[in-house]
């Protein structure tokens, strides 16, 4: 039997651990896409991410879905946040489980090389600045 | 018949909306029907060529042909991951 | 400052939740090897890891900085298990955190190269036949 | 001067032991206490070609000189991982 992707698009804290890994995996490899303190040399608060919610997770389910029969994974997951993710968390996470750790680490860098084209999910950097200017209050009013 | 063109990110910042409706010819491509958005919205013209489309949650070409009640989204360059 | 890597060899249960990634990471990948059902061809119950600690840790510690080094990591954890490690669980822990993912991925599927040729560690799989007689009472006596 | 080897996985099954001490002439390269060892212990004789040794806690060359009171590991192929 095929092994079924878990595909998620969620608005809060990525708690990886959340998602036990399958029995017959004998190698698993997780990737944490990481937001950055910078976004063009300036220094960011967090990323807003837009999502076309509906069409990202088909779109993810197809790329899992074509990457477990590519590499036989016993297990895959992806879970990519959206709305604002501060700098220093995870944005997106992606696992590939399978018997043999190559497998494993080609399937989770195809996974991803796949989500960045595809998957209808872009980004707004909320600048150090921004915020800054935001949290004045002699700028308020 | 009326199809319905949704925007995201810096498609929906140029276009000053989130979503448009329009009156297609029935049997219209999806290229004829893009070609009668662009006409209208000049903003988001400097997309057209970066951009994909979708049909429902779809990719599509061009040659596509539309269905009634249809959304087409206008999907600029991703960004996830 | 060169990041230092976080290095041990435990006797129970791995928990990679427990570490922490650092400030500065833009990309985290993770690596857990898992203990498999069959060795040679037949069922175990599991695997009893066998380590010569202090140069196993000398060895680990000297492949991360290593690592550390080439790829500019911004973090990296290794934990082996020793002791029995059931089916199913994981027997070794490897993190590479680098600011972009390309250099986290290389870092870790080179670091578990290393790790395999040189650390001292063996493995002494515990068939599923031998625990089966040593829990039959009827052939204890 | 008193030298000690110690082993590891199947180089201490086969020994049936997992250290042994040996004296050898000051000044001894590690390959020349190794020569010594295999002497005496027939049954670890066939690992000797696949296995590495280390002095302390570093891989050593056979050319490495001993000191008095060096730990030898003998390393059969590590399984880590």
């Amino acid at each position: 039997m095929m092994t079924e992707p878990l595909i998620d698009i969620i608005d809060g804290p990525l708690h990886s651990a959340d998602y036990k890994w399958s029995s017959g995996s004998g190698a698993v490899v997780e990737f944490s896409g990481i937001v950055r303190g910078t976004e063009e040399g300036q220094l960011i608060r967090g990323i807003d991410y837009e999502a076309f919610r509906e069409m990202a997770l088909a779109e993810l389910g197809r790329i899992a879905r074509e990457t477990i029969e590519k590499y036989e994974l016993t297990g895959c997951v992806c879970i990519h946040r959206v709305g604002f993710v501060p700098v220093g968390e995870a944005a997106v996470y992606v696992r590939a489980e399978a018997w043999h750790r190559r497998a494993a680490f080609e399937a989770n860098i195809e996974f991803i090389e796949k989500l960045k084209q595809t998957v209808p999910i872009w980004k707004h950097p909320i600048f150090a600045s921004e915020s800054l200017a935001a949290d004045d209050p002699s700028s308020s009013g | 018949m009326l199809v319905r063109f949704h925007f995201y990110s810096i498609s929906k910042e140029l276009a000053g909306q989130c979503e448009v409706p329009l009156d297609v010819p029935s049997g219209s491509t999806l290229g004829a029907a893009l070609d009668m958005l662009f006409d209208r919205m000049e903003p988001i013209r400097p997309l057209r060529s970066s951009s994909l489309f979708a049909i429902g949650t779809h990719y599509a070409r061009m040659d596509a042909l539309l269905s009634e009640g249809d959304i087409i989204s206008m999907i600029p360059p991703t960004q996830g991951g």
